[in-house]
């Protein structure tokens, strides 16, 4: 059976009240077409785990928009003021965490570990309710795994097997988030079949790929 | 059929569509050559890629693309490669679906041992620790004794390689599931009764009413 | 010479050859027009790239390559891209030779504040806390004051970036190094006496004896 | 100035007593000729860290062999008898830990972690003085970082600023390595300008190579 599926198959995957990691930086490297997806499910109450929430009119940024969201895991959220907005009022929870721990926590979680240990953050309010270990004289934070029930991807070039490239600076969150997410789907930007990608430009196997898409240039 | 190629034949049969499969050396290797044909299952080798293919001969052979044995291999259309910081992630992380290994001792708790051999050299576990670990589903696949003696124990003696991971072990008399009541045996083999294959094991196996012969 | 632009050319003068380096958004990214030609050094971007080049225009423009505000950028021939993780790898492992930050507030401990406005939305962190926890020189280039109020203080007010991080300040008033005793001024500006710096100044600064004039 | 020197010139970095980590998987990925340099250089008492001692005649091997070691950090060297030899006649320390858990605190080293929390190696030997550390009910061992002052890189395609690209399975250790050292020497098997390597490729960026050396085919 082949990976590659409309969008409309993906979107009876979305429901209420699941955590979704979304690769991109400011939305380089989102996949919009999943986020189209993503809101014409109209699914609620989601945990968007990702690097920023983007603008209003991008990425992640049209789910808060949207009033899709529940919670938001991000480091940054500055450049939304819809979600500065929405927080404020109570509506949206978000959960800020250092851009290097935060990637730490996805990989935790894709990678089996139970947590790592980040000199990030100590003496400061990223510490409130985190246990702190002191190795050798140096007090380090213990922060925990993320993990999702969905990863939405972009991939600049996919193969039918699931196996992406990553193009310049869309990489990101994309490859660590493939990795934490039960279930697993990329947008390709470029389809191809298997067999003709560089072996060694893959950053995501196929082998955790469960659904590709076709998202537009 | 010599009692190897009965085990590797049915460990073949528990893998599934588009499963990540890791095999280790020796006796799970062989069950690569069981598969039936319209399974189609990805192998990981953990020096570094996914899609590994056949032993490379002649001019297959690419000095880059090596085994975990440090021999040539070739790659499928399906494969790709990495590091071992990635191969790792994807052992430790849940997503190999099928790890097959060897072992000296198992026992009714699912411990493994199969890194230490007593008053030989230590080898050094390798990736052998993270992949009973982390793999979805274990399966030891070994011979049932050595010289006369079960493999299979109330409780390992040797040093462990992990605590409560074996979820199958195949031999070539019985298929056996290991369950919080203790080993199940699921399948026997047609060659011997009930009470021979508990004589021949250490372990208290728990034989079901609905216990069938082990087809391979 | 507006203050701005003392500031980012005095920065501009403490980056030395082959160093990697990491420009904050604002101010700091000015620095980059002002290094001596002699000079080579490599910048980083924290979304995923080392040899950043400038921003790019018309046909120079790949809208796979854009910098950490979401710019679209040129990348050099000493680039590479990267993920995330491998980006704050370079970060937090020390690899990143200097970072250049401003900042709300500073203190004589080297403590930085400059993530949370009183009153005002907090955007988030980013990836500052990691960079100046990380990078081996973190240079705060600010304005000495705002509103006629000094930002370097005794003991930072506003919740820290990070704690003890900061080794040198620059502003258009001096050049301050962060030292076990305090904050020892290196230059001072020709427009201004020592006592003038000081009452600028809420932190108590060391005044050595060798004190010299701040060049651009 | 030229990060290309000859083998020549880096010789006179290796000194007695040094931590040296070592790229290859049984010798595929080491560099020969860089071992070749540090077998020249005669540095004695070496701690040498990699995923294995390959084979009496090959990589790691060859350093054991000469007598250059006094400690081995690795997973396994079941490949080579002359590590197990020396080892039992106490003539060299071996310390092993396991492939996954070795490679993430190298990674833990070259990233600035203060350590990370494995599920692998509980209740096993390798738990011995190691802090255990429970996490949401599931017991996980504390792995300390691995750094060392010179770390030897083999890469496949390297170009004069030390952008790295490695083919196949030779990628292994090297990529982590060479983030977790004092002293960046890459063996470089094709050499080639910067700017002509695809930047989607490069597993090391040149900013943490010191030094680019030529390796034979």
């Amino acid at each position: 059976m082949s990976k590659v599926v409309s969008l409309n198959k993906v979107k009876g995957l979305f429901k209420d009240d699941m955590t979704i990691m979304i690769g991109g930086f400011l939305g380089c490297g989102t996949g919009e077409a999943l986020i189209d997806t993503l809101i014409e499910s109209g699914a609620k109450n989601l945990t968007i785990i990702g690097n920023d929430t983007s603008f209003v009119d991008k990425g992640i940024g049209r789910l808060i928009v949207n009033n899709q969201v529940k919670k938001v895991i991000a480091s940054h959220i500055g450049t939304n003021a819809e979600t500065g907005r929405l927080m404020n009022e109570g509506k949206l929870e978000v959960e800020l965490s250092p851009q290097g721990t935060l990637i730490e926590r996805v990989r935790a979680g894709g990678f089996g570990l139970g947590g790592i240990l980040t000199p990030t953050g100590v003496g400061t309010l990223v510490e409130e309710n985190k246990e702190k270990i002191t190795v050798e004289g140096v007090e380090y934070l213990l922060e925990l795994p993320l993990r999702a029930n969905i990863a939405l991807i972009k991939g600049s070039v996919v193969d039918d097997f699931g196996n992406t490239i990553y193009k310049g600076t869309t990489k990101n969150f994309n490859p660590m988030i493939a990795m934490a997410s039960d279930i697993v789907i990329v947008g390709s930007q470029t389809l191809v079949e298997a067999g003709t990608l560089n072996k060694d430009m893959i950053m995501t196997p196929g082998v955790v790929v469960d659904y590709i898409v076709r998202e537009g240039k | 059929m010599n009692p190897k190629e009965i085990i590797a034949k049915r460990v073949a049969k528990e893998f599934e569509n588009n499963q990540l499969v890791n095999l280790g050396i020796g006796l799970p290797t062989l069950t690569a050559n069981y598969i039936d044909k319209d399974i189609k299952v990805t192998f990981q080798s953990e020096n570094g890629m996914v899609g590994m293919g056949k032993l490379a001969v002649d001019d297959e052979i690419k000095t880059d693309i090596t085994n975990a044995g440090g021999q040539f291999v070739t790659i499928g259309d399906e494969g790709a490669f990495f590091d071992t910081s990635m191969s790792f992630g994807l052992i430790r992380g849940g997503h190999v679906d099928v790890t097959v290994l060897g072992a000296l001792e198992v026992d009714q708790h699912g411990n493994l041992a199969n890194w230490i051999v007593p008053g030989k050299m230590v080898p050094g576990m390798g990736g052998a620790m993270d992949l009973v670990v982390g793999a979805k589903k274990v399966i030891v696949a070994m011979l049932h004794t050595v010289k006369g003696k079960s493999k299979i124990l109330k409780d390992c003696v040797l040093p462990l390689t992990a605590k409560g991971v074996v979820d199958m072990i195949i031999t070539e008399l019985a298929v056996m599931e290991v369950t919080k009541e203790g080993l199940l045996v699921k399948e026997i083999s047609e060659s011997i009764s009930v009470k021979e294959l508990q004589d021949m094991t250490d372990a208290k196996l728990i034989i079901p009413e609905n216990l069938v012969y082990m087809k391979v």
